[in-house]
């Protein structure tokens, strides 16, 4: 049933393209892609929802006649949690594209976005519903070349070109490591399904390296991240959205799909591995987002570091497998999936706001921006309460991940006890505190330099808030907030989830959990309530106050000074220097210091900019030198004849020599 | 039987030589195309034994099919191009006859002396094709071709001397089924050197790095119709050469020491390739270059045998199908914007969408990404080179694919959707915006065979394919 | 019982703090209760409001209050459990002081003054370096006493074993340190200077008047007294038993702890903005040394 | 008799390749070319006189009278065509072209080493000669510059592979001789008329001016 559902919406998404293929009206084209997406997406939703509520894994099976493949199709509890993801995001973010893009130029750019559109969504159910390697690594490549053309949507900007040949690189050197890691899994087997896989014992280290590069390389992990800070900002926003909201994620299906085939002991290493991996991802996530200035550039690197922490939880939950401490593991793998849930809700949201923002003002520097709540206060109100959630703060979606994966660290501390799990707990630990109030700086400056205080440069607003727009922001908010306040509801959906997945679980290892989980998920929404509850007091406590005094409005208090304007705000940047400046042996930001003006002060001007660590320290060389070699090898092909038939005849000898020439 | 595939195609070749009238050669190159196919499929539906010149094994006839195939669609494509040359259809008709009747000359012939006479037929048939234009380049790039192929021919001849030697008295002739069968009697010292001569002779005809210096130039000077048939038949055709001696070692026992020596010769184009395709100014040399890269997959695939051989000769099918597409959608570029260089082509997208359409597609096929065939056949190589653990080749393998991809997606970009300035436009008064049917119906047609091949391979080719040579490993 | 306490004592404790610096300084100083007058005065007034304010400025009095008001719910009287007890509450907790810490910071940012712009900095500056050296030491209190709550984490504190004493001490400095930070007294800030371009936490308040002035200074009032009384359970382990001694005992050390403050406050100077990572850095470092001694 | 009549071969077709190298006259050139194809050309005859058959007597006329004869004409016409007698600096001087002539003679030595053990007595030193008279041909081409030069050296070239036909293959069907003759001819052909084409076009027949078409 769950497939047939799921099948549906394929059949659906396939007529719809029809449709825009032969349509010529503007309109009609616009309507029927929204409807077609929205349609399917609750097609989806409702196959996901059966298969978890009817609590058994749904299949399908038809042989494929090409080399190791077969049409595969399954829906068990971890695809059906994606999948409920992918369908309420991707159908929100299409109901918002219908305002975003009501004003697109052409007929033959709304029906290239809608088709592209379709062919993503379809894509990523795909991907969370095959079952064959081949299959797969399929639905995988039909996603990301559809999603290279969505980045590529305002293709006559050279920086979104740019962007797009960055993202199709990244991408597809991910599926490279991809191709090797399935043949590795899949040699000696007739058909490469997933169930039938099975390791190298002596090869597991290497697999899982390649699974973390492949599969990281979607999901952002650094150093393998440089794609998203430019494809972010590059597409437009609800392509944003959809990438960062359910698109990075894939790359977590994938690494839970490689975990979930392995059976014995794991080695250490991986643990280790992905730990080291995601911390850094997620520190230095967190730092660049700081010192960012580009709205869009700022949430890809939020998201970059929200994998981070993900992947943490994988690595703790691969860390206690490997350990054998079943409840930290659970703890983790649990943990990595409620925040994958919530940082889905909350980054598209984000990204649709920030949609929003670009509508309206058309840039996205944030030194130029502020004051926006005025002009757009629903959309404002949303990003606030999203920066709030993503920042991880309670009673939001986004603590009750950090929190389950602090429980999880605590448990492999405690029960642990060697001085690895110290030191593993200390990493995971430090990184998480850096993680949280960065992002709580993070978000705060980005909220607060575009939102509040006054526009620092007078830019034509032309306001946009029809229902379209400001629907999706809602329903994802209040999600999420629902999610962080009733998450003990969905707890046995996310447990169920890991569970079935994880090899190599005791029962009564997960019973303890479920327990563990009871004792704080529950008392965690009660404080969540008891926080809410306390604000309306308080709010109607303060109105009764002030119900009978004196309320005036005057500018903002600056200290005497007599003529304030909005230039006297403090810049985004300054307001993380001195964050960074900790760190700058590190991130080595780029400042720029003019100071005309000799005894008499004049105009000054002081500038800092962070360029990307590792793109500066790793990719930029490489590709320098490359080249380099390539200009160089360019020399031999001068033109001349002559030396061709050199070429021959040194090749001819060479060949003679080195194959035949034995001295006699 | 098999005499027809190569008599017919003379036959009209000389016609159209002689009758000059545009109007009825033309309708001489349909009729000619329509019926060599025709007559290609009618020996798949009734096979044919052959003689002591000729015959019609599994390779040939995938050969053969290629060949005659492409060919059928190049008819279609140059009637179209013809249009706009009308003062030169007799001869460049005559010439592509000619050519085809070599090359099905080379895929039938069953005896590596008539197999070299042919393969240096090609050579001669094709030489004033390339000439076309009639310019400085296509001169040199001709003149090029025709010293640099001779050349190598030449050593392949030695080798077919070398071979007969080796046989001794034991075997008469260079009849292959007879060498195949005694393949162990044969003096392997001599056998060794006329492989290498083989190699070396035909391998330059096949552009494998570094003897391919002729292919660039050849490529991107002639016409685009015949740019598809160089790339996309006439390097399957020197492989034939160069597989039939491989064949041969295998038997006698040299396959290990073979299989290096071509195993050698791929890494080496798949890097230069690589290499020269960075920083590329002409998008009909990226081609060019993108040829010599699927040559070198094709020599490493058959070098490393397995499951690989068999991916290799599924690839010879899928490369020639892709590449050829690719240089005739390169060649409706070239008719709209006048230049070959990459920089002045801008927004394809907007100008000519059927063309940028396919000139998109083709770029997602022949950088061997899904859903076209070209990634079936590059994987099943890559995981012929997993199965006999040859990690160093799989990593200089998907290096090298990777840097190709990189510089041929940036190229493909910056023309597909660069935003189009219009003094494009204005300089270019020949800018046409209508893309005829013969523009874009073969290319739009040949697209399709290696989509379906990238989503469907018929366990029926596989098994095909993996019978071609013995002990190939299939799937 | 806490919260009681410390909602009716908190304003105290900072009486007592002034107290002491008064004495030290010579002079006779305000009364104890002073605060309270200044809190009731506040409410008493009107408002006003910058005309470039939002919403979110009016929400951080309420936010303010009602993040601390939840925080209380969890804070336990040392050796007994809170109203709500469960598995990692502290680091609820400490999530709930980021919570405060974001609210105010926006309501800063929302007047769009360059000054709370500039404090707003400054207390997200601090707070990044103290995070982790106060989640840091609660690891170790966590993995050295096997204590997954606040109540068994602070009822026996050198239950810790004879040979990591030692660790307690490294931690009760680094969370003193802490505290002093995030409570943004000296020498980290000084709550009573007037010059804007010195204070931290003051100046982000410039433009609350009236009684949402009074929530804040009442909120922050208490988180002084919920960081205090974790320090206080920590560093102070005399468990009686006997719930009205133990309590007793409590606000004994709180008053104790009040001196200590304003006897640092009265010898130290303030540090630079700069030397400000160095001091918290110090604290992790501290922290880090005290895991050290726990594990071997 | 015998062994005269080849090692009087040997020394001829030996000569005839120094000749070359060390000239930079085309005509002396297209003569000592001429006559390396009257040698090469008999070369089956002598080798095989005992076995005295017709098809032996009638290939070597062929050749004879088109290595020999046809081809220097061609050769001959378009260098008259072309109006160049001299092969002014070419890339590598007579003198050391002669150095590297050695050099290549000590290598066929070399790599024919192992192939020698197995020939009949008589015919031993066939291969060095014909690899020697092949890498002449390479290196003639790839060291000059004027397009009838390198044709000339294709030539060479063409001549060492036959003679290592006719040393080797002669008891085979005549399918491989008829090739060479046909290509060598239609080559030649072909090439005459490029180069006619060439000289029409640069009005030169420099090929390293041929060089526009690179990277």
């Amino acid at each position: 049933m769950g497939i047939l559902l799921l099948v549906g919406s394929w059949i659906l998404l396939g007529i719809g393209t029809l449709f825009l293929w032969f349509l010529r009206n503007k309109k009609v084209t616009h309507l029927i892609g929204t409807v077609t997406v929205f349609l399917s997406s609750l097609f989806i939703f409702g196959g996901s929802l059966w298969v978890l509520i009817q609590g058994s894994p749904d299949e399908y099976y038809l042989p494929w006649n090409i080399p190791f493949g077969s049409i595969y199709l399954r829906i068990d509890f971890l695809s059906a949690l994606f999948l409920l993801l992918l369908a309420v995001i991707g159908g929100l973010v299409a109901l918002y594209s219908y305002g975003y893009f009501f004003e697109e130029r052409t007929q033959r750019s709304l029906s290239r976005y809608w088709i592209f559109y379709f062919g993503l969504f379809g894509g990523i159910s795909l991907v969370f519903t095959a079952y064959n390697g081949v299959f797969f690594l399929l639905a995988w490549e039909g996603m990301s070349i559809t999603s290279f053309f969505l980045v590529l949507h305002e293709f006559t900007n050279k920086e979104v070109r740019k962007a797009g040949w960055i993202y199709l690189m990244a991408t597809h050197g991910g599926t490279a490591f991809l191709l090797v890691l399935f043949g590795i899994l899949g040699s000696d087997l007739e058909v490469w399904d997933f169930n039938m896989f099975q390791y190298p014992a002596m090869l597991a280290t290497p697999i899982f390296l390649l699974a973390c590069i492949g599969f990281g390389t979607k999901a952002g992990f650094m150093p393998f991240h440089v794609w998203l800070p430019e494809a972010h900002p590059a597409a437009p926003s609800p392509v944003s959205a959809l990438m960062s909201g359910v698109m990075i994620k894939t790359g977590i299906y994938g690494l839970i799909r490689v975990i979930s085939w392995l059976e014995g002991d794991i080695p250490l290493s991986w643990g280790i591995l992905c730990i080291g991996l995601s911390s850094v991802t997620g520190v230095l996530g967190v730092l660049h987002a700081l010192g960012k200035k580009d709205l869009k550039e700022i949430l890809a690197y939020s998201s970059i570091e929200n994998m981070g922490i993900i992947g943490m939880g994988l690595g703790i939950g691969l860390y206690g497998l490997s350990r054998s401490l079943g409840i930290g593991a659970l703890l983790g793998f649990t943990a990595a999936l409620f925040h994958v849930l919530h940082h889905g809700l909350l980054k598209s949201s984000l990204f649709l706001a920030s949609g929003t923002v670009l509508h309206a003002t058309h840039t996205r520097n944030i030194e130029e921006l502020g004051g926006l709540w005025k002009k757009v206060p629903k959309t404002g109100t949303l990003f606030g309460l999203s920066s709030f959630g993503i920042a991880g703060l309670p009673p939001m979606s986004g603590f009750v991940g950090e929190f389950l994966l602090f429980l999880a660290v605590l448990s492999l501390s405690i029960q642990g006890k060697t001085i690895v799990d110290i030191l593993i707990a200390l990493i995971v630990l430090i990184s998480l505190a850096v993680i949280g109030v960065g992002s709580v700086a993070c978000f705060t400056r980005l909220f607060g330099v575009v939102f509040l205080g006054e526009p620092r440069k007078e830019k034509t607003v032309h306001l946009v808030e029809g229902w379209t727009w400001t629907i999706p922001l809602y329903l994802l908010g209040g999600m999420n907030l629902v999610l962080g306040i009733g998450s003990i509801g969905l707890a046995p959906l996310v447990f169920g989830a890991v569970v079935s997945t994880v090899p190599g679980i005791a029962y009564q290892t997960a019973l303890d959990t479920v327990t563990i989980l009871q004792q704080t998920l529950f008392p965690l929404g009660v404080l969540g309530l008891l926080f809410l509850s306390l604000t309306i007091l308080f709010s109607r406590i303060w109105n009764w106050i002030l119900k009978n005094r004196s309320v005036e409005t005057s500018p903002t208090w600056d200290c005497g000074y007599t003529r304030p304007t909005s230039r006297m705000q403090y810049t985004a940047s300054s307001f993380t220097y001195p964050i960074l400046r900790v760190f700058r042996r590190v991130l080595h930001p780029a400042e720029s210091f003019q100071w005309e003006g000799n005894l008499f002060p004049r105009a000054a001007s002081y500038t800092t900019t962070l360029h990307d660590l590792i793109l500066r320290i790793l990719y930029r060389p490489l590709v320098r030198t490359i080249t380099r070699i390539a200009r160089r090898i360019h020399a031999l092909q001068e033109g001349k004849n002559q030396v061709y038939i050199l070429y021959i005849a040194l090749t001819l000898i060479l060949l003679m020599v080195i194959f035949l020439g034995e001295v006699p | 039987m098999a005499w027809i595939l190569v008599i017919l195609p003379l036959l009209f070749g000389s016609l159209s030589l002689i009758l000059r009238n545009h109007r009825i050669v033309w309708v001489l190159l349909l009729f000619g195309g329509i019926l060599h196919s025709v007559i290609t499929l009618w020996v798949w539906i009734r096979p044919i034994e052959g003689n002591s010149l000729v015959f019609l094994d599994p390779l040939g006839m995938l050969i053969l099919t290629v060949t005659s195939a492409l060919f059928l669609m190049v008819v279609f494509y140059s009637i179209g191009y013809l249009k706009n040359h009308k003062e030169r259809s007799s001869l460049t008709v005559g010439c592509l006859f000619l050519f085809l009747a070599a090359m099905s000359l080379v895929s039938v012939s069953a005896d590596m002396g008539l197999l070299w006479v042919a393969v240096e037929a090609t050579t001669l048939a094709s030489a004033p094709l390339i000439y076309f234009h009639k310019n400085h380049q296509s001169l040199e790039a001709a003149w090029k071709y025709l010293l640099i192929c001779s050349v190598g021919i030449a050593l392949a001849l030695m080798g077919n001397i070398f071979l007969s030697y080796a046989g001794g008295d034991s075997i008469e002739g260079l009849y292959i089924p007879d060498l195949l069968q005694n393949a162990n009697r044969l003096d392997p010292r001599w056998l060794k050197v006329a492989f290498i001569l083989f190699l070396v002779g035909y391998g330059t005809k096949m552009g494998l790095a570094p003897l391919h210096s002729w292919l660039p130039d050849a490529h991107s000077e002639a016409p685009s119709m015949v740019s598809a048939l160089l790339s996309g038949s006439l390097l399957n055709c020197a492989f034939l050469g160069i597989l039939r001696a491989f064949g041969i070692l295998r038997l006698s026992g040299l396959e290990e020491w073979g299989g290096n020596i071509l195993i050698l010769f791929g890494v080496s184009s798949l890097i230069m390739a690589a290499l020269f395709l960075i920083q590329q100014t002409d998008f009909k040399r990226m081609l060019a270059y993108s040829s010599v890269e699927h040559m070198g997959i094709l020599a490493l695939g058959i070098g490393v045998g397995g499951l690989a051989g068999t991916g290799a000769l599924l690839h010879l099918i899928n490369h020639s199908l892709a590449k050829s597409f690719m240089f005739l959608v390169a060649g409706n570029i070239l008719v709209f914007y006048q230049t070959k260089n990459i920089d002045s082509v801008t927004g394809l997208i907007q100008k000519t969408p059927k063309t940028a359409f396919l000139w998109m597609a083709g770029f997602l096929a022949i950088a061997g990404s899904p859903p076209f065939g070209l990634f079936m056949s590059e994987w099943i190589i890559l995981k012929g080179l997993i199965d006999s653990e040859q990690w160093v080749l799989i990593i200089v393998y998907l290096l090298a694919l990777f840097i190709v991809f990189a510089s041929i997606a940036k190229y493909i970009i910056s023309m597909t959707f660069s935003d189009s300035s219009p003094t494009v436009e204005e300089s270019k008064g020949s800018f046409r915006r209508n893309e005829p049917l013969w523009m874009w119906v073969p290319p739009f047609l040949l697209a399709s065979v290696t989509l379906i091949l990238g989503l469907y391979v018929p366990q029926a080719l596989l098994s095909f394919l993996s019978a071609i040579f013995p002990g190939m490993g299939g799937i | 019982m806490s919260l009681l306490l410390a909602l009716i004592l908190s304003p105290l404790f900072l009486g007592i703090i002034v107290r002491t610096k008064a004495f030290f300084a010579g002079r006779k100083g305000q009364p104890l209760l002073q605060f309270y007058y200044d809190l009731v005065k506040l409410l008493r007034k009107g408002v006003v409001y910058s005309s470039s304010t939002t919403l979110v400025f009016r929400l951080s009095p309420w936010l303010a209050l009602a993040t601390v008001g939840t925080a209380l719910f969890i804070l336990p009287l040392p050796g007994y459990s809170g109203w709500i007890s469960f598995p990692g509450d502290f680091f609820v907790l400490f999530s709930l002081l980021g919570v405060l810490r974001f609210s105010l910071v926006c309501s800063a940012l929302d007047t769009g003054s360059s000054f709370e712009g500039m404090g707003a900095s400054r207390e997200m500056f601090i707070s990044f370096l103290a995070e982790p050296a106060l989640l840091l030491s609660f690891l170790v209190l966590a993995f050295g006493l096997e204590g997954y709550t606040l109540k068994e984490i602070l009822s026996h504190p050198f239950s810790i074993g004879a040979g990591r004493t030692v660790a307690l001490y490294f931690i009760s400095v680094s969370l003193l340190i802490v505290l002093l930070a995030e409570n943004s007294r000296i020498p980290f800030d000084d709550p009573n200077t007037h010059l804007e371009l010195t204070m931290i936490h003051e100046v982000m308040v410039l433009d609350h008047s009236g009684p949402d002035l009074a929530g804040i200074l009442y909120s922050s009032a208490l988180k002084l007294w919920i960081l205090g009384s974790l320090w206080v359970g920590i560093s102070i382990p005399v468990r009686w038993g006997i719930f009205y001694i133990d309590v007793l005992v409590f606000l004994g050390s709180m008053g104790l702890l009040a001196v200590i403050i304003g006897i640092i406050e009265s010898i130290l100077a303030r540090v630079r903005m700069i030397r400000v990572s160095h001091a918290l850095s110090l604290a992790t470092v501290l922290a880090g040394l005290a895991l050290l001694w726990t594990i071997g | 008799m015998d062994d005269i009549l080849l090692n009087l071969v040997v020394v001829i077709i030996l000569l005839s390749n120094i000749r070359l190298l060390n000239t930079s006259r085309i005509p002396v050139m297209i003569v000592s070319v001429a006559i390396q194809g009257w040698v090469i050309g008999s070369l089956p005859l002598v080798l095989h006189w005992e076995r005295f058959q017709l098809t032996l007597v009638f290939i070597t006329l062929i050749t004879v009278t088109i290595k020999g004869v046809i081809l220097p004409r061609l050769l001959n016409r378009s260098m008259q065509q072309a109006g160049v007698i001299r092969e002014e600096e070419p890339f590598v001087g007579p003198t050391s072209s002669l150095l590297i002539g050695l050099f290549l003679l000590s290598l066929s030595f070399w790599i024919t080493s192992t192939l020698r053990s197995s020939l009949p007595e008589g015919l031993s030193f066939i291969p060095v000669l014909a690899l020697f008279t092949v890498f002449n041909g390479l290196f003639l081409i790839v060291s000059r510059k004027k397009a009838i030069t390198q044709v000339i050296g294709y030539l060479t070239l063409e001549n060492g592979v036959y003679a290592f036909g006719a040393a080797l293959a002669v008891d085979h069907p005549f399918l491989v001789e008829l090739g060479v003759l046909l290509d060598v001819w239609v080559g030649v052909f072909i090439m005459g008329i490029a180069i006619y084409h060439i000289n029409r076009e640069f009005d030169h027949i420099d090929t390293d001016k041929l060089s526009t078409l690179k990277h």
